[in-house]
């Protein structure tokens, strides 16, 4: 719509044509499976998204979350079958820690491991996706009151697969009493440590996904025939459509939105608003969208379950809506009604 | 890329805190005495003295030149000026029409002579509007309209009816829809605006009572009413467009989401009287604030956009579509987490504005066009063919 | 559908019969405005229903609560303006414990009231309707884990009106130490003394209005045009319709579940579940019926609103919703969840 | 009277008790080590064995007459029976679909030599049928059926694609509905039922993987394939009315709405264990339970119905709606109450059904027939025209 075109969208062109050219059924099924698509991880290395938020002198493209949206809202529109989101996080904090960033893909916890006098880690995470992949784990360490990012070597990780509806392979981890490989304060981490900033990362890429449904909707509306005419000549599938085009434009703006907040400092709120919005758009378009496409939609051939999982997956990580909408709920009733509509407009 | 939406961001300046500060305090004064049933009724409620006070202030046709009286203000200030409006329930309906949509038509395609005629009344909150469209034949499908405008010397006859004129009989003018030409076999052609002096001869207004007894909206005669030439809006046989384009551009207002918002200060006052609300309380208010939010900056987006001169229609459509489904709720959500009074208590805010807006609400998927027409519009911007 | 027709139905007949013929849009309105249609009062009284649930050697009919159903259903479905369910609630309390009918319309509390070793009442119920043209009010009075049923005249009350969405007449009460007029045990009566008889009565009553919706929805989808056709047609009117119905459906199974309950002695059940399930019926099914009828249906003029508010006040009399289903819902987590299912099917 | 609807009640006589103890008793050793997943797919789970032990118990074809191997036992038997296995989704798939469907039709339609070939292996669980509707081209729209069988000498040769038959690839036969006739104007017209062998030479049965990489569903080629002519069943040409009376028949059955029953019990156990629960879920929890026990007094109402001679199709039609939308709104009840965990656990019961149900309730208002398509139904019964 706009005319000047910014860093971040000729970014987000390159992934989306890339993906789309290279995101097959069969790569999503390979990488289901067990296997790495080091090709695709290359490829989007070579656009530089990977490293959008690593700051420039640390060698990285020192984009913000806002710039670097709609690349991972394309990425999320494809399915795109890598830890881009999670490295992105992983990039993001570790830059702002001032921690050499090791490069390749990264996976994050978004709980909070303990750090001991010695400098020795411990804690458990029950879902971190990709981490068998991955080099390193980017997660926070508290130590009395004190944050700090520590950057965790896999080989200190006690791994064990774990399922998830997404099928990306994930495992729980256990870390007992290993040193990191490196450390540093991280002021900037609030109470929930790297959980904002990975649910910002989730409702962006719902939105991706919400943005896909709807593509596909609007297509097999116009072209699969009953009773003699295209569905998306009965009002019933337009409305439907219509609702999941709802969810998608709300999504898609609790993405950015939670984004724009992580720049100024303000993530906390950002991803509690964001992630409870897109939560429910995730849960409501999925709906839908399975109702458009009726029994085609169920089967493994069709494209529509690699979307659909990941959207019932992405809802549950890094808090539910109804984790983040509690939250904000119990914020809300901490100060009188009339706190309300200025905690909302300033 | 894949959306077929465009949001992008606007952020309000902090430039603006000071005049939000001032609208606040006016509002803390002005509103002093307004009960949770006056607030529920917002911007539709009527209220010409208090619009003369917005008026006042500047706060009407704040957009406009300042040769018509309008103070060359941004669209922000405008919006920031609303929604503070919004959200203690103020009641616009004196100024709103004019403010919202007639004016900026007058601007748009209005005479000079409408113009200067016009505008530096509504900027005073002098010159009330209301809008005629629907028929009693004619109300989702806009384009059956009947009534007529036979064109006479030096003018034009009305004869015809309108229907749900949001306060009509309190207005001073009516921008109404009539045909003017068309073989009938298109029915959206020959179709043309004009401005209407609503003590013309020949028009009768019968107030319509709602279902709370009160009349806020009517049913319009016209008995052969004179309208001058000079007072047709835009073009003539192209009142389809320019009255459709209108809706457009007022879906995505923060009246289409914040008509309930007035409820919740009080709902939260009531739970915090009970405890620290359960976790129950919290999801669910949690969750309206999260969606507010998001309307709220949908709503920024498109003003944005419209601000640079581009036409998001489509996601002004869904602005109305999701602002709807959100008023809609409040009164659900407060019945759930008030323990669902039975009385309603006159004098208790809460109660008052409950069960206002218990009686209202359901309407409010149809003002403006019904969710039914809405989502058509919607799946045909789509491109579902 | 039946061939043989029982008792219950041929009183429901006539009701049916008189009340589609006496209640108009005038006469809802003369009784909002205050005044008692004692006319159709009495015209009820005539056929019987009023008396319905006394036992017959107390003079009455002596029927159950699920024959009185289709009657009372009846009457709700024209929105019959007279305090037929709590007279009917009355009477079937004041004949389980044996107290004289004094008959004309009574007017019920939900509520309990306390009794003293002199015999004395006290105690007040924010909401009793019809009371302003009853000569007594039944309540539940208690003394020391007794409960009783107390006839109490209505000149030994302290009444406020107060203001209801349906703007049936109605009070505040209280009652400040007088004797009642007679006092009985009511071993009967559960911890909630009343309020499943009259919870049972307001579903049934909701039922009968979403009867009437239904009806109304029908009549205008055929007859209303827009766009060249019946309303009827489009798709989107006849979903609200069908949502519509289901919701009758499901209230009316629901009001009679509650009625067939209380005969066997397990009111609060029935109530529990006829309440939570009727009251959700109530808000959707007027929300499908405004939608269809559009701005029409919000006028004065037009008779829906006398029909959807009394929804809007119905499901909040007697326990709202929301107020059973916590009831049932913390019976269900008081044992394991193996006791669920036999919970519901014996 | 008002309503459109007949729900006359139906009490369960206490007489039943000791069979409902004895189901109890048999599948609490049955399903001694049936997985939270396996469960999940409730009566489509295909186990042969299951269904012979459950037709030893002489529990299939429980109705139908002594003479062809059925119990002669009252609805309402049957009804336990059927309750009692899905509120512990038992898995029914190998016998369900002819104790449901085929075995009434042979019963209904059938010539007296089907069934006696038929009935008796039906009832002892060795027989198992699975239903031939839905082609590539004819989904909701049913009457579009392109597959035809052409008469030839001593039969019928069948030619044509059948898809979405549930455990096709595991049935021993199919009732499939063909075109034999009509000039494809009026398009219900000229289409027969064929009762047919699954192993007949020219099928080819492809199993089609859903979402979760199970394959319940497949697709048929019928390639030329003989079936003799006593395999017609019912009448030639009158296939439609046949089968959609059956679909009108199986809408109100208890499979319509406790598919998702068996995660409540687990659910209850795990809220018990941090503590006794609190407002939210006792709430959702007390609504959930009361419309499931609503929607079972209106089951149950129809099969009285049913048993009196009455046909409550539009009753029937409601009870699937309605029980569509509580189904599906079960794994929302379990992610919020639970509080969203992200991963599948195997072999905790709760985890894997949850993880099953969130899966699988979208196609719930598929099966037998969409949500708009019943709803139009619906809205037609009521005399919309």
């Amino acid at each position: 719509m706009s005319n000047e075109q910014t860093i971040g969208d000729l970014l987000a062109e390159q992934v989306d044509r890339l993906l789309g050219r290279e995101v097959t059924r069969e790569r999503l099924i390979a990488v289901e499976d067990g296997s790495f698509d080091q090709g695709l991880w290359q490829a989007l290395e070579e656009l530089g998204i990977t490293l959008a938020l690593v700051p420039e002198d640390a060698g990285g493209v020192g984009l913000g979350w806002e710039d670097a949206e709609p690349a991972l809202r394309a990425a999320g529109s494809w399915a795109a079958p890598v830890p881009l989101a999670e490295t992105l996080v992983a990039g993001w904090a570790l830059g702002l820690a001032g921690i050499d960033n090791p490069g390749g893909p990264l996976a994050v916890s978004d709980l909070i491991f303990q750090l001991d006098h010695q400098g020795r880690l411990s804690g458990e995470d029950g879902l971190v996706p990709w981490i068998g992949h991955c080099s390193h784990l980017v997660a926070l360490a508290e130590r009395g009151g004190e944050r700090f990012i520590a950057l965790i070597p896999r080989d200190d990780l006690q791994l064990t697969a774990v399922e998830t509806l997404a099928r990306i392979p994930s495992a729980r981890v256990v870390v007992s009493g290993f040193a990191p490989a490196a450390l540093a304060p991280a002021p900037f981490a609030g109470e929930l440590g790297l959980k904002p900033a990975l649910a910002a990362a989730r409702a962006v890429q719902m939105a991706g996904i919400l943005d896909r449904l709807l593509a596909l909707c609007v297509d097999y509306g116009n072209t699969r025939e009953q009773f003699g005419k295209p569905i998306g000549k009965f009002q019933a599938i337009q409305h439907l459509i219509a609702d999941l085009a709802a969810q998608a434009a709300a999504a898609q703006v609790a993405g950015l939105y939670a984004c724009r907040q992580l720049d100024r400092g303000n993530g906390e709120h950002g991803a509690a608003v964001a992630k409870a919005r897109a939560g429910q758009a995730a849960s409501r378009g999925a709906e839908s969208a399975h109702q458009v496409f009726g029994a085609i939609g169920f089967t493994d051939e069709h494209i529509l379950h690699y979307y659909s999982r990941r959207l019932w997956q992405w809802r549950d990580e890094a808090g539910s809506e109804h984790w983040w909408a509690e939250r904000l709920g119990r914020q809300v009733l901490a100060a009188p009604g009339a706190q309300l509509w200025p905690a909302i407009a300033g | 890329m894949t959306s077929p939406f465009s949001f992008k961001p606007l952020e309000l300046p902090a430039a603006l805190q000071p005049l939000r500060q001032r609208v606040r305090d006016f509002l803390a004064e002005a509103g002093r005495d307004w009960s949770g049933w006056k607030v529920g009724h917002s911007w539709t409620g009527f209220d010409r003295d208090f619009s003369r006070a917005v008026g006042a202030e500047g706060w009407i046709g704040m957009t406009w030149p300042k040769q018509y009286g309008g103070g060359e203000r941004s669209h922000l200030e405008r919006y920031v000026v609303v929604e503070e409006m919004l959200a203690v329930g103020a009641p616009l309906g004196a100024h709103w029409f004019g403010d919202r949509q007639s004016g900026p038509l007058l601007l748009r395609l209005g005479t000079e002579q409408q113009r200067q005629r016009f505008l530096p009344e509504i900027v005073k909150g002098e010159a009330s509007f209301c809008i005629g469209l629907s028929e009693p034949n004619a109300g989702s499908d806009l384009a059956a309209i009947k009534s007529r405008a036979n064109k006479v010397d030096g003018g034009w006859r009305l004869t015809g009816t309108k229907i749900w004129t949001t306060n009509g009989h309190l207005s001073d003018f009516m921008i109404g829809l009539f045909r003017t030409g068309g073989d009938g076999k298109v029915k959206h052609e020959g179709l043309s605006q004009f401005l209407i002096d609503m003590r013309s001869s020949g028009i009768d207004v019968r107030p319509i009572r709602d279902l709370t007894g009160e009349a806020h909206f009517n049913e319009i005669f016209f008995d052969d009413v004179f309208v001058p030439a000079d007072m047709l809006v835009g073009v003539e046989g192209d009142g389809w467009n320019q009255a459709t384009s209108e809706l457009a551009f007022e879906r995505s207002q923060p009246d289409r989401f914040m008509s309930c918002f007035p409820v919740l200060p009080p709902l939260i006052d009531e739970i915090r009287q009970g405890g620290d609300g359960d976790r129950l309380a919290a999801r669910r208010l949690g969750a309206t604030v999260a969606d507010l939010v998001i309307l709220r900056e949908m709503s920024l987006s498109v003003l944005g956009q419209l601000a640079e001169g581009h036409a998001p229609a489509r996601e002004a459509a869904l602005v109305k579509d999701l602002g709807n489904s959100h008023e809609q709720q409040i009164p659900n959500l407060v019945r759930e987490l008030s323990d669902c009074p039975a009385t309603l208590a006159r004098g208790n805010r809460l109660s008052e504005l409950q069960g206002f807006l218990t009686q209202n609400v359901p309407s409010y998927s149809l003002r403006g066009g019904t969710r039914e027409i809405l989502k058509g519009i919607i799946a045909k911007g789509l491109g579902l063919r």
